[in-house]
C-alpha cells in the first residue's frame, strides 16, 4: 500500500468521523427531544420544548465533576468517555439514509453484523464499570442489574440476527450475509414465501421489545430505576461526565433506531419517485429520518408510557422465557418456510403478490 | 517479511468481515473529538466535603467495608430467575473423585448407545 | 555437513530433549544459586522456544516433517519399526502455544515464587511437563503419545500439589493424577486394540490400514471420551476447578496448555487416525462433538457465575470457552463426514475448523492472562475469595489494565483476539444450525458478565483498610503478563496475518489427512 | 473358546477396577482399583503377542525353527508397568499427605469446593 493510500484512508477516516460524530450527537439529543415531548403528550402533559435535552447538556457542562472518594477515579472518568466513542463508532457501520456505510462506501474499513452487536456492548459495559467503579452501593447494585438485563436481552437478540442471516444465506445468492450493506441491498421481505412472512413479522416484534431495554427504557429500566435506587448505576455521575452516558443514551437511540432500518426497513424512497442526484439524497435522508421517528416512536416511546417497570428478575425472565420462545417461534418459521418453499414450489410472496 | 498492506488486511470469515485497524483509527479520531468537546466542561469540585460522600438517600456513611456489595450478591435477579437451574448443576458437582470416573463411564455409555455397539 | 546444519536436521528431537535435559540438570544448578536457575530455567525454554520457531518456519515452508530416532526408517513387512516424531502444522501450532504459556510461566514464576521453598523441584517439573506436552503434540506413535500423557499428567499432579501443607492443593493434585491415570490406562487399552487388528502403533500406518472394524469403533470412543475428560469436557470437567483452583498461578498457567494438548489427541484420532474412515459410522462424531461442546459452554458459563473463588472462577470461564473449540471442529468434522455435502461445495465448514484452531490459541492466552492476574493479586493480598477483596485498582494498575484487557479478550469484545476467532465461529457455524450460533453468543455475554464480576470484587469498589499497604507485583511477573497481554492485542489487531499464516495450515493439515501420511511414505 | 479367556479376564479386570473406582469410599481401595484397571490393560497387551508354544524372544540360544513371542507388547507392557509404578507411588503419597492433614481417607470428606 502507498504512503498516499494511507493518507487518503486516515483523511477519508476524519472527515467520516467528524460528519458522524456530529450526525449522532445533534440527531441523538433531537429524537431525545421529540420522545419526551410525544410521551408529555401522551401523559396529557405539555412538556418540555425539544431543544430541551440541549440544555440539560449545556447545563451539565456547567455543573460541577464531583468524583466520589470512594470511585476509583481513572476509571470513573473514563468509562463514560469509552461509552460515547464507541457508540459513535457504530454509525460507521450503519448505512444512513440512501447513503452505504461510511466505513463500506468511503473507506475500505469493514464491519458486519455481528460486529455491531458486539460494539453495542461496550457502551452497556461502560456503563456497568462506571457504575461499579463509583464504589457506591445504589451504583453497584444499578450496575449488576445493568449487567443482568443484558444477558438477558442478548438471547433473543442473537436468535433474530442468526435467524435473518440464515435465512438470507438460504434464499438470496449473495455473499458475506452478515454484511449490512448486503441485506440491506436484498431485502428478505420480498424473498419469503408466506409463513416466513409471519416468522419475519414476529422476529420484528421481538426485536422491538429488545430495543427498550438495550436502551435501558421503562419497563426494562430497573438498573435506572429512579424511584427505588435513585437512578442506579449512574447516581453518583455529575457534571461532564453525566453528559457523556446522556450523550451516550441519545446516540444508541439513533444507533438501534438505524440497525432496525437497515435490518427490516431498508427502502429508499428515491427509486419509486424517479429522483436523481441531490434531490434524491434529500428524499432519502428525509425518508430515513421519518422512518427513524417511527421506529423510535413504537419500540421507545408507545412502550415506555404504557407499562410499568418490571423488577429485574421479572425482565430475566421475560426475556430468556416468552420472548426467547417468541424468537424461536419465528425463527421455526423461517425454517419451516425453506421446507415449504422448496417442497411444494412456492414462489416468494413477491411474486405471489405480482410485485416482482 | 510482512508489508504494510497485510497489517490492513480485513479479516475475512466467509460470510462477513471486520477490519480492526481501521476501527482503531476511527475510534482514536473520535475520542480525540469527543475528548475536546468533554474538555469545554466544568472541571472542578470540592474536594473533601459533604460533596464526595457518597450518595445513600441521606443516611450517614458506614465503615467502606460494609459498603462494598461482596461478589456473592451480584447478580441477584440472575440467579433468582435461573435458581432452579443453577440448583440442578450444584447438585452435580459433588466434588467426589468417584463420580468424576462414574461421568466418564456414563459419557463412554452413552456415545457406545450413539454409535450403536450395545 | 556443518554444525548449525547438524543442529537443525535434529531440531525435532531437541525441543523435547532439551527441556528434558535441562530438568533434570535444575536440581544440581539450583545447588550453586536460585538466580542462576531462574536464568537457567528460562533460558531453556527460551532456546526451546526458538527451536519451536525454527521447525515451524520449516514446517510451514516445505509441509510435514518425520525425524526418526535412532537411524533412518526401517520397514519390515511394511510395518514401520522406528519411533518417530512426525510434525505438521497442526502440531507444531500446539507446540507453539506450549512453548509460549511454559516460557511466560517460568519468567512469571521468579517473582511469583520468590519466597517458597522447593523451588529446584517446582521448576523441575515444570521443564518435565514442557518436555511432556512438546511429546504429546509432536509424536507420530500412539504408544509413545501415551508415554508422553503420563509424563504430562504426573509432573502436572505434582505442580497442583505443589502446596502440600493445603489439603486442598493435594486432592486436587490427587484428583488430577487419578483422572488423568484412569484416562491413560483406557487409551492404552484403545489403542491395544488397535494394534492388535493392525500391527502398527504408527498413526500414519494405522491410518493407512484402519478399515473401521467392530472394534475400531470401541477403540475411537474410548480414545474421545478419555481425551475429552483430560481435556475438560464437560460433563467430565469437574477436576478442572479443582485443579487449576489450586495449583500456584503459574503452574494453571501451563496447565491449560496441558488441555490443549488433550484436545488435541481428539483432533489427532478424529481427523487423522480415522481420517479415512470417519465417514463410515451410521452417526456423525461431528455432531457429538457440537452436542458436547454447547453443553460445555453452558455448563461452564453457569456454573462460573456463581462462582466466590477467584480461581475456580476463571478456571469454570476456561471450560466454556473449551466449547468454542469443540464446536467449530465439530461443524468441520459434520461436514467433512459426510459424503453427501462435501467440503468443496460447504466452504463454511473450513471457516469454523480455522476459527476453532485460532480460538486454541486465542483462549490459552487469554485464560492464562487471567491465571496470572489471579497470582498476582493472591501474591499482594493473599487473598482468593472474591467475597474478602475489594478496591484493588487504587494500588494494583498495572494489573488491574491487564486485566481489562483479559476481560475484554475472553468475552471477545473487539478489538481484541477473542472477537476474531468467534466471529468466525459464530459466522460459520450458524449453517449447520442456527441454535449453535446462538448459544455461542449467548454464553460468550454470560462469560462478560462473569468476568466483570470479578472486575468489580477485586479490582472496583472503595478502598478497604486491611488493603491500604498492597503494592503492585515485582518486576518479573509484570512482565510475564505484559507479554502475553501484548500478543492478545497483536493478534486481536492483525487476525487475518494469524489466521492465514498459522492457522490455515493447520486446519488443512487437519482436513487432509492424506499429507500426514505423505509425510511418512516419503520417508521410507 | 479357551483362546479368548485371557480377553475375558482382561475385561473383567477392567470392569472390576472401574467398580471399584466408583463404589468404594476408601481411597486406598480406590487405588487398589486403578491397579485392577491396569492389570487388565497389561494382560490384554501381552496377550496380543502370545503365540502358542512360543519362547521368550531373545536371539541367544534361541533354537533354530523355533516360534517366538511378539516382543512389541512385552516392551509395551513393561514401559506401562514402569509407568504405573511411579503414579501409583505419587498416589500414595498423595494419599499420605491427606491422610496426615484430615485423619480420613474416606473419599467424600475430600469434596472440594464444589458444595
Amino acid at each position: 500500500m502507498e504512503l498516499s493510500e494511507i493518507t487518503r484512508i486516515v483523511l477519508t477516516t476524519l472527515g467520516g468521523a467528524m460528519l458522524i460524530t456530529l450526525f449522532g450527537l445533534v440527531f441523538g439529543l433531537i429524537y431525545k427531544g421529540i420522545d419526551r415531548k410525544i410521551a408529555a403528550h401522551m401523559q396529557g402533559r405539555i412538556g418540555p420544548p425539544l431543544k430541551q435535552p440541549f440544555l440539560d447538556v449545556r447545563k451539565l457542562f456547567v455543573k460541577e465533576n464531583i468524583v466520589p472518594e470512594n470511585a476509583v477515579d481513572w476509571v470513573f472518568n473514563l468509562a463514560p468517555l469509552i461509552g460515547l466513542v464507541s457508540c459513535i463508532t457504530i454509525l460507521l457501520y450503519l448505512p444512513i439514509g440512501g447513503f452505504p456505510a461510511i466505513m463500506d462506501g468511503v473507506m475500505y474499513g469493514k464491519g458486519d453484523l455481528i460486529l455491531i452487536l458486539y460494539l453495542l456492548i461496550i457502551p452497556s459495559l461502560a456503563m456497568v464499570i462506571g457504575g461499579f467503579s463509583s464504589g457506591s452501593p445504589y451504583a453497584t447494585v444499578g450496575a449488576q442489574r445493568e449487567m443482568a438485563t443484558m444477558i438477558a436481552y442478548e438471547f433473543p437478540l442473537a436468535i433474530i440476527i442468526i435467524s435473518l442471516a440464515w435465512r438470507l444465506s438460504l434464499v438470496a445468492d449473495v455473499t458475506n450475509v452478515f454484511s449490512l450493506a448486503t441485506i440491506s441491498s436484498v431485502p428478505l421481505w420480498g424473498l419469503i414465501g408466506p409463513i416466513g412472512f409471519i416468522g419475519l413479522v414476529i422476529l420484528l416484534f421481538t426485536l422491538f421489545l429488545v430495543t427498550p431495554a438495550e436502551l435501558s427504557k421503562i419497563p426494562f429500566d430497573s438498573p435506572e430505576a429512579e424511584t427505588e435506587i435513585a437512578d442506579g448505576l449512574m447516581v453518583e455521575y455529575s457534571g461532564r461526565n453525566l453528559a457523556m452516558f446522556y450523550l451516550t443514551d441519545g446516540v444508541k437511540t439513533v444507533v438501534m433506531g438505524t440497525l432496525i432500518i437497515a435490518l427490516f426497513f431498508p427502502y429508499n424512497l428515491s427509486p419509486i419517485l424517479g429522483l436523481t442526484s441531490y434531490s434524491a439524497m434529500a428524499a432519502d435522508i428525509m425518508f430515513y429520518l421519518v422512518k427513524l421517528f417511527l421506529v423510535i416512536l413504537f419500540s421507545v416511546t408507545l412502550i415506555r408510557v404504557s407499562v410499568a417497570r418490571l423488577k429485574i428478575d421479572q425482565v430475566v425472565y421475560t426475556y430468556w422465557v416468552p420472548l426467547t420462545l417468541l424468537g424461536l417461534v419465528g425463527l421455526i418459521c423461517l425454517m419451516w418456510d425453506q421446507t415449504i418453499m422448496t417442497q411444494f414450489n412456492i414462489p416468494p410472496i413477491i411474486e405471489l403478490l405480482g410485485l416482482g | 517479511m510482512i508489508s504494510i498492506d497485510e497489517l490492513f488486511n480485513t479479516f475475512n470469515t466467509g460470510n462477513g468481515f471486520w477490519n480492526p485497524v481501521l476501527w482503531l483509527i476511527a475510534f482514536v479520531i473520535i475520542f480525540l473529538i469527543i475528548y475536546i468537546i468533554r474538555g469545554f466542561g466544568n472541571n472542578s469540585y470540592k474536594k473533601g466535603t459533604g460533596q464526595t460522600q457518597v450518595f445513600l438517600s441521606g443516611n450517614p456513611e458506614s465503615d467502606f467495608e460494609s459498603m462494598h456489595v461482596k461478589s456473592s450478591n451480584l447478580y441477584w435477579g440472575w440467579t433468582e430467575s435461573m435458581k432452579w437451574i443453577i440448583d440442578a448443576l450444584k447438585s452435580i458437582h459433588t466434588g467426589n473423585v468417584s463420580d468424576y470416573v462414574l461421568w466418564f463411564v456414563i459419557v463412554m455409555g452413552v456415545l457406545f448407545l450413539f454409535v450403536g455397539l450395545i | 555437513m556443518n554444525f548449525i546444519d547438524l543442529i537443525m536436521s535434529h531440531a525435532p528431537a531437541l525441543l523435547v530433549v532439551i527441556p528434558l535435559l535441562g530438568a533434570f540438570l535444575t536440581p544440581l544448578i539450583s545447588k550453586i544459586n536460585d538466580k542462576i536457575r531462574n536464568i537457567f530455567v528460562i533460558s531453556i525454554l527460551g532456546i526451546t522456544a526458538v527451536f519451536v520457531l525454527l521447525v515451524a518456519q520449516q514446517v510451514l515452508d516445505t509441509g510435514t516433517i518425520t525425524y526418526v530416532f535412532g537411524s533412518s526408517l526401517q520397514t519390515q513387512n511394511n510395518t514401520v519399526i522406528r519411533i518417530l516424531f512426525e510434525i505438521d502444522a497442526l502440531s507444531i501450532f500446539m507446540a507453539l502455544v506450549s512453548i509460549i504459556l511454559a516460557f511466560v510461566a517460568s519468567i512469571y514464576s521468579w517473582g511469583f515464587l520468590e519466597n517458597e521453598t522447593g523451588q529446584d523441584k517446582y521448576y523441575t517439573l515444570l521443564l518435565l511437563m514442557t518436555a511432556g506436552m512438546l511429546g504429546m503434540v509432536l509424536t507420530g506413535d500412539l504408544f509413545n503419545f501415551f508415554v508422553f500423557i503420563e509424563i504430562t499428567s504426573i509432573a502436572s499432579a505434582a505442580l497442583i500439589a505443589f502446596w502440600t501443607n493445603r489439603v486442598k492443593a493435594v486432592e486436587a493434585g490427587f484428583k488430577y493424577i487419578f483422572i488423568s491415570t484412569i484416562g491413560a490406562l483406557f487409551i492404552l487399552f484403545a489403542l491395544a486394540l488397535l494394534y492388535g487388528q493392525y500391527d502398527a502403533l504408527n498413526i500414519a500406518q494405522l491410518a493407512d490400514r484402519i478399515t473401521f472394524t467392530y472394534l475400531d469403533k470401541i477403540a475411537l470412543i474410548i480414545f474421545i471420551s478419555a481425551l475429552a475428560m483430560k481435556g475438560g469436557i464437560v460433563p467430565m470437567h469437574m477436576w478442572v476447578p479443582d485443579a487449576y483452583g489450586r495449583a500456584p498461578a503459574s503452574a494453571s498457567l501451563v496447565l491449560v496448555a496441558a488441555t490443549q494438548a488433550s484436545l488435541y489427541g481428539v483432533f489427532r484420532v478424529l481427523f487423522t487416525l480415522y481420517g479415512n474412515v470417519i465417514h463410515l459410522p451410521n452417526i456423525s462424531f461431528g455432531w457429538i462433538l457440537v452436542i458436547l461442546g454447547l453443553i460445555t459452554m453452558l455448563v461452564g458459563v453457569i456454573m462460573a457465575m456463581i462462582q466466590t473463588d477467584f480461581k475456580r472462577l476463571i478456571a469454570y470461564g476456561a471450560v466454556a470457552e473449551l466449547g468454542y473449540i469443540f464446536l467449530g471442529v465439530g461443524t468441520g468434522l459434520t461436514i467433512i463426514a459426510n459424503p453427501d455435502i462435501g467440503i468443496s461445495s460447504a466452504p463454511f465448514a473450513v471457516e469454523a475448523m480455522k476459527g476453532s484452531i485460532f480460538h486454541i490459541i486465542n483462549d490459552a492466552l487469554d485464560v492464562g492472562l487471567l491465571f496470572m492476574i489471579a497470582g498476582a493479586v493472591y501474591y499482594a493480598t493473599k487473598e482468593t475469595s472474591l467475597n474478602s477483596l475489594g478496591g484493588l485498582a487504587r494500588n494494583m494498575k498495572y494489573t488491574t489494565i491487564f486485566f481489562i484487557i483479559g476481560l475484554l479478550a475472553i468475552s471477545g469484545i473487539p478489538p481484541m483476539n477473542g472477537f476474531a476467532s468467534k466471529l468466525l465461529i459464530y459466522e460459520s457455524t450458524y449453517q449447520l444450525n442456527p441454535i449453535i450460533s446462538i448459544i455461542a453468543i449467548l454464553s460468550s455475554i454470560m462469560l462478560l458478565a462473569v468476568f466483570v464480576k470479578i472486575f468489580q470484587s477485586v479490582f472496583l469498589g472503595p478502598k478497604l483498610k486491611k488493603f491500604d499497604d498492597v503494592k503492585e507485583v515485582p518486576k518479573s511477573m509484570l512482565i510475564a503478563m505484559g507479554i502475553v497481554a501484548s500478543i492478545i492485542i497483536f493478534f486481536g489487531l492483525f487476525p487475518d496475518l494469524i489466521v492465514s499464516n498459522l492457522v490455515e495450515p493447520a486446519v488443512n493439515a487437519l482436513i487432509h489427512p492424506e499429507n500426514y501420511l505423505q509425510g511418512l511414505t516419503g520417508g521410507l | 473358546m479357551i483362546a479368548n479367556i485371557p480377553y475375558i479376564a482382561a475385561a473383567a479386570l477392567i470392569i472390576i477396577g472401574l467398580y471399584t473406582i466408583i463404589f468404594r469410599k476408601n481411597l486406598i481401595k480406590m487405588l487398589i482399583g486403578i491397579t485392577i484397571i491396569e492389570s487388565g490393560v497389561n494382560l490384554f497387551l501381552i496377550t496380543l503377542g502370545y503365540r502358542k508354544g512360543g519362547i521368550a524372544p531373545i536371539f541367544t540360544g534361541a533354537p533354530a525353527e523355533s516360534t517366538m513371542m511378539f516382543p512389541v507388547p512385552q516392551a509395551l507392557t513393561l514401559t506401562s508397568i514402569v509407568i504405573g509404578v511411579a503414579v501409583l507411588a505419587l498416589m500414595l503419597s498423595f494419599i499420605v499427605h491427606m491422610y496426615r492433614h484430615t485423619k480420613s481417607l474416606d473419599v467424600r470428606k475430600f469434596g472440594g469446593d464444589d458444595q
